[in-house]
């Protein structure tokens, strides 16, 4: 099995940056990070999670859709895009590879959003598993095994370096060149690696969360639940959470005028915005509680019936971290499973 | 304490002086504390609590519960002078509240205590001046003084401007020196080396609108920055520009009315030091137009909708600091 | 069309009628002088004036007419008091078609229709009228049931007493909310004239109007005794991609942009009642 | 940017004036033929009060390389206040945008009454020039602006 010794991560990501621009998650703060574009020097960071997650790549927050030129009253339109170029992202947990897959069912179905599919075309994903999971992570109720993160290429972390394998064809195209970087090793460690990561979930507070009460089909169980309305007393009705899910992904689209053109670009909305639904006639959800419901109905059971079951979250635990009164979708499936249980 | 405000709670609702409580409630990991309304003992006794990570301002809720009839809220006293500032807007009923004042000795900062390290947290007791901390890793412990919340280094008081009844002693305000400490290590700063902090800073942002939500002074209905026929309104801020228009033009909106509560920062996923800009206007205008507190009480007007004919000219500030 | 869904095209305005007060009905054409694109019956598009914004229209037009596309709008907000100010010549732009037609090579051929429209919501039924009196043949009986708030509110009167009242087969009733000087036709609102005509059970149901005047003509014609799987509506969300994706007109697990604009009664009894 | 004939910066300048005294004593120096330069773009307001720091600060991002507020002297405002709430608030303003590292001469407040043609002249010539020589405004400019 390959393996990557930690002194050589400098050179594995120089070697890397040669075919494209790769980025790497940096500490900003202690125990605060996010990514960076990888230059020689650039220190990786040894947190577990970015605080914004890693859809940005793929989906950033601002991204311009189509230009305008007015000349004469004839409207020019122009395509605002480039040749898209190769990019690498390092050290994308397992819950960030997760939600990959379930912005491609947004953005991949009919009709294909492209914008997003030449990013997903160009960008290659290595991933990493988790050695210190914080009480913040639950992705083990939605399936996902923080100790084979998937990806295009997937490194299990040890303490002196990485175990390296390729997940897809492109993974392994990406690894052929670089062979002279890695040492050969039996795989047990691993093995062990993996093991270990496992058992500390086990351990995790909330490993024992469970998802059974959602999913498809249930929105008449859940949509009018007394719940919502001391669940959303607190929310501020900001997109903190929104903004920091890997998963989130309404977008608003909006003019820009410059003076010389204008442009029409979209940005992240959030459903919990006051105006998010606003039209000249009216608000269909009047109160946050409508707004806040709308968003963990999404999750937990508009998608999955929309997608054979899969919930719209990977437990990556970033809106139990950020979110300003530390409400979240935990609390959220907690109050309304335990509800159930009364009646 | 905790058991001192459950009593008093649960007997103002009892007696009928009020139909709902505003408190905090009890979370999954014991420093994820919610702001929440209680209607009833039952709720009280199983979910209220009150400690070191009940750093929520509730002072903005009661614009909208105080509306629904009259309801209990405990004050910090820092909430205190967020609430006095409403009142003194008319934003909140003073007969549709009852408020009861409570002292604190700061709030701890869990981002602070993650920021050692600590990780995979489980629970978190006090232990004197220290906390205890249990993680699935083991245990830590942290000084108090170590992980409190930055807005309360630097108390600017312990005195509650407006309360019903008090529980426990009343505090007095402490000096602000330190307070300001930040702002003078910019002011003391070139302009290039100022650009080159707020830049870095301000290019965080991720516009979730947090700061603004939860500051007890925006209380628009209507905010600029969502109205589209204001001209700038902005959803994310597709350009650097638009990172320095919202976040100028927030806190120039509740310059004069900011309390310096502290949750624009506190609540910032970013950490964005949004209290830098916020006390940059306070100090500019106790230099200026002499010492004004924001909640302090009714009467005083705020500075920005009064002046003196001697006022200085906005070619003060060419003379001032490094340029 | 451009596979580029959110890209758009520009269009010339070629003629801009008044209707009513706030409602103008807007004749699109590409430069080159043709129709945009197909559509069918109940379909939506989207328009945009550059700099102000997007919104999603009705098609007003029935594909039939293979010359151009009409939208009419009514002026209610930002975009529609640009879209109002718009003169013949001037270019918009428009991508589409968008959304789930009224079915009207399945479950409505061969059928006798009751159209029940409101105000600005005869719109979108205006496309399925016109594709059915193209197609009178292939249909049964048609009744339009019409009303608005006064005379002058009534879009596309001229039309309705030209073309409509004098196809074979096509019966067509007008009601105004409160007497007007020069109308001596029916008084009262829709959902009580339709209570009044008491149409034929046999009869397949579109509605469009007003969600008010949607709510209560509904539950006059559930009275009557017609069921919801007769019935036939079309909504109206805050739409922005127009593909289901932004996330907007979610409701339940459905998307008012992809899986509507029209739905059968049953089907929105099925979601959460959000709108 | 734009340049002169010999490359020479010239700056965009936006003079916001109140209708009462400074847009009269803008109309003074006109008719007096005195010489102001022609990249000074005036904006009349119904009162120096009418500005709020919105207009300055999209004054910026729509190209202005430096904004210069004219109103009544204190004391003289038509609407007796006006001017004393702008000065508190441009003070404020400009303190901000000093403390956020943007150069502090590219604001201004001057008091410039109907009768003041001269002084209007002298102070749009002397705020010009000092742009002219800060350069184009980079710190608070809206790259989507730019040309």
């Amino acid at each position: 099995m390959l393996f990557l010794k930690s002194a050589d991560l400098e050179r594995f990501l120089a070697a890397a940056s040669e075919t494209r621009t790769v980025y790497v998650p940096v500490d900003v703060e202690p125990k605060k990070s996010a990514y960076r574009k990888w230059t020689p020097g650039t220190a990786v960071s040894k947190g577990l999670k970015t605080t914004r997650s890693a859809k940005d790549f793929f989906f950033p927050q601002t991204e311009d859709l189509v230009g305008f030129r007015i000349e004469n009253k004839k409207i020019q339109i122009l395509d605002p895009r480039g040749e898209e170029e190769d990019f690498a992202v390092f050290g994308v947990r397992a819950c960030d590879a997760r939600s990959f897959g379930i912005l491609d069912k947004v953005f991949l179905s009919e009709p294909v959003d492209t914008y997003y599919e030449n990013r997903r075309a160009h960008g290659l994903i290595l991933t990493m598993t988790c050695r210190r999971p914080a009480e913040t992570c639950f992705c083990t109720a939605f399936g996902i095994d923080p100790a084979s993160p998937g990806g295009d290429v997937a490194f299990t972390e040890t303490a002196d370096g990485w175990y390296v394998e390729a997940v897809t064809e492109r993974g392994r195209d990406f690894l052929a060149p670089l062979g002279d970087l890695f040492e050969d090793r039996d795989g047990s460690g691993a093995e062990a690696a993996k093991e270990e990561t496992r058992a500390i979930m086990k351990r995790l507070p909330l490993a024992d969360l469970q998802t059974d009460a959602f999913g498809g089909g249930k929105t008449k169980e859940f949509f009018d639940r007394p719940e919502w309305a001391s669940l959303s007393e607190a929310c501020i009705g900001c997109g903190t959470c929104t903004f920091v899910c890997p998963t989130c992904q309404c977008y608003d689209i909006r003019d820009y005028d410059t003076g010389h053109g204008v442009k029409r670009f979209r940005c992240w909305d959030s459903c919990m915005y006051s105006d998010f639904t606003k039209m000249a006639g009216g608000n269909p959800r009047l109160t946050q509680k409508e707004r806040f419901r709308q968003r963990f109905m999404h999750k937990l059971v508009y998608f999955p019936e929309n997608n054979g079951g899969e919930f719209g979250c990977v437990g990556c635990g970033r809106c139990l971290a950020s979110c300003p009164i530390h409400m979240n979708i935990v609390k959220v499936m907690k109050t309304l499973s335990e509800g159930q249980d009364e009646s | 304490m905790q058991e001192m405000m459950k009593k008093r709670a649960m007997e103002l609702l009892a007696d009928g002086t009020v139909t709902r409580v505003i408190g905090w409630r009890r979370g999954e990991f014991s420093y994820d504390i919610s702001p929440a309304v209680f209607e009833d003992a039952a709720q009280i006794e199983r979910d209220f609590v009150w400690d070191a990570f009940c750093g929520a301002n509730v002072s903005k809720y009661l614009i909208r519960e105080s509306a629904k009839g009259r309801v209990l809220a405990f004050l910090k006293p820092c909430d205190a002078f967020s609430m006095n500032q409403l009142l003194a807007e008319h934003r909140v009923k003073r007969e549709n509240v009852y408020l009861i004042g409570i002292p604190c000795a700061g709030k701890a900062d869990i981002d602070r205590i993650k920021a050692r390290g600590i990780d995979g947290v489980t629970g978190i007791e006090e232990d004197g001046e220290a906390f205890v901390v249990h993680t699935i890793y083991g245990d830590e412990r942290v000084g108090r003084a170590d992980v409190l919340a930055e807005r309360c280094l630097v108390c600017k008081s312990k005195r509650h401007p407006v309360y019903d009844e008090l529980l426990g002693e009343e505090g007095e305000d402490l000096p602000d020196d330190a307070r300001f400490a930040g702002v003078e290590k910019l002011e003391a700063m070139t302009a290039e080396e100022r650009f080159a902090f707020w830049r870095g800073e301000l290019s965080k942002c991720i516009r979730c609108n947090a700061c603004r939500n939860v500051c007890p002074a925006c209380t628009c209905e209507n905010c600029v920055f969502d109205n589209p026929d204001s001209g700038i309104s902005q959803k994310a801020a597709a350009d650097p520009f638009e990172e320095n228009m919202y976040h100028i033009i927030r806190a120039f909106h509740v310059a004069g009315r900011c309390t310096d509560c502290g949750e624009c920062s506190r609540v910032c996923p970013e950490h964005i030091p949004l209290h830098l800009l916020n006390r940059k206007f306070i100090k500019d205008i106790d230099e200026l137009y002499g010492t004004y507190r924001a909640g302090e009480d009714d009467e005083t007007k705020n500075p920005l909708t009064s002046f003196t004919e001697g006022d200085a000219e906005p070619a003060v500030v060419r003379k001032r600091g490094r340029a | 069309m451009n596979p580029e869904t959110l890209i758009p095209h520009p269009v010339v305005v070629e003629d801009v009628r008044i209707d009513t007060p706030d409602v103008k009905t807007f004749r699109i054409l590409t430069r080159e002088g043709d129709k945009p694109f197909d559509h069918l019956p109940g379909q939506c598009a989207m328009i945009s004036v550059p700099g102000v914004g997007e919104g999603m229209f009705s098609i007003t037009s029935s594909p039939t007419n293979r010359a151009y596309m009409e939208f009419s709008i009514k002026k209610c907000g930002h975009l529609t008091s640009w879209l109002h100010a718009l003169e013949p010549g001037m270019e918009v732009t428009v991508r589409g078609p968008y959304g789930r037609p009224f079915p009207v090579e399945e479950d409505l051929l061969g059928r006798d229709l009751l159209f029940i429209a409101g105000g600005i919501g005869l719109a979108p039924l205006r496309s399925v009228i016109n594709y059915v009196r193209d197609n009178r043949e292939r249909y049964g009986d048609v009744e339009i049931i019409y009303g608005a708030r006064s005379k002058d509110d009534l879009v596309d009167y001229r039309e309705i007493l030209e073309e409509w009242q004098t196809t074979p087969g096509v019966r067509v009733h007008l009601t105004i909310d409160r007497e007007q000087v020069g109308w001596d036709g029916h008084v009262g609102f829709v959902p009580n004239y339709v209570k009044e005509l008491n149409p034929d059970l046999k009869k397949t149901v579109l509605v469009c109007g007003p969600p008010i005047m949607i709510k209560f003509t509904v539950q006059g014609l559930t009275e009557l005794g017609f069921a919801p799987e007769q019935i036939w509506t079309t909504m109206e969300l805050r739409m922005k991609c127009g593909v289901g994706k932004c996330g907007r007109c979610n409701i339940g697990a459905k998307y008012v942009c992809k899986d509507g604009p029209v739905f059968r009664y049953d089907e929105l009894g099925e979601l959460p009642d959000e709108y | 940017m734009q340049v002169n004939e010999t490359g020479a910066f010239v700056p965009t300048v936006v003079a916001f004036c109140c209708n009462w005294c400074s847009y009269a004593g803008a109309d003074l120096s006109g008719t007096n033929r005195l010489q102001y330069p022609s990249n000074i773009k005036i904006i009349r307001v119904p009162c120096s009060c009418r500005v709020n720091p919105m207009f300055i600060l999209r004054a910026f991002q729509r190209g202005a390389d430096g904004v210069i507020l004219c109103g009544c002297h204190p004391g003289d405002c038509h609407y007796t206040t006006g001017n004393y709430y702008t000065r508190r608030r441009m003070t404020l303003l400009f303190s901000m945008l000093d403390y956020l590292g943007i150069e502090r001469e590219r604001t201004r407040v001057e008091w410039v009454s109907a009768a003041e043609g001269q002084k209007f002249a002298e102070t749009m010539k002397s705020f010009a020039a000092e742009i002219a020589a800060l350069g184009p405004n980079r710190r608070l400019e809206d790259l989507r602006c730019r040309k």
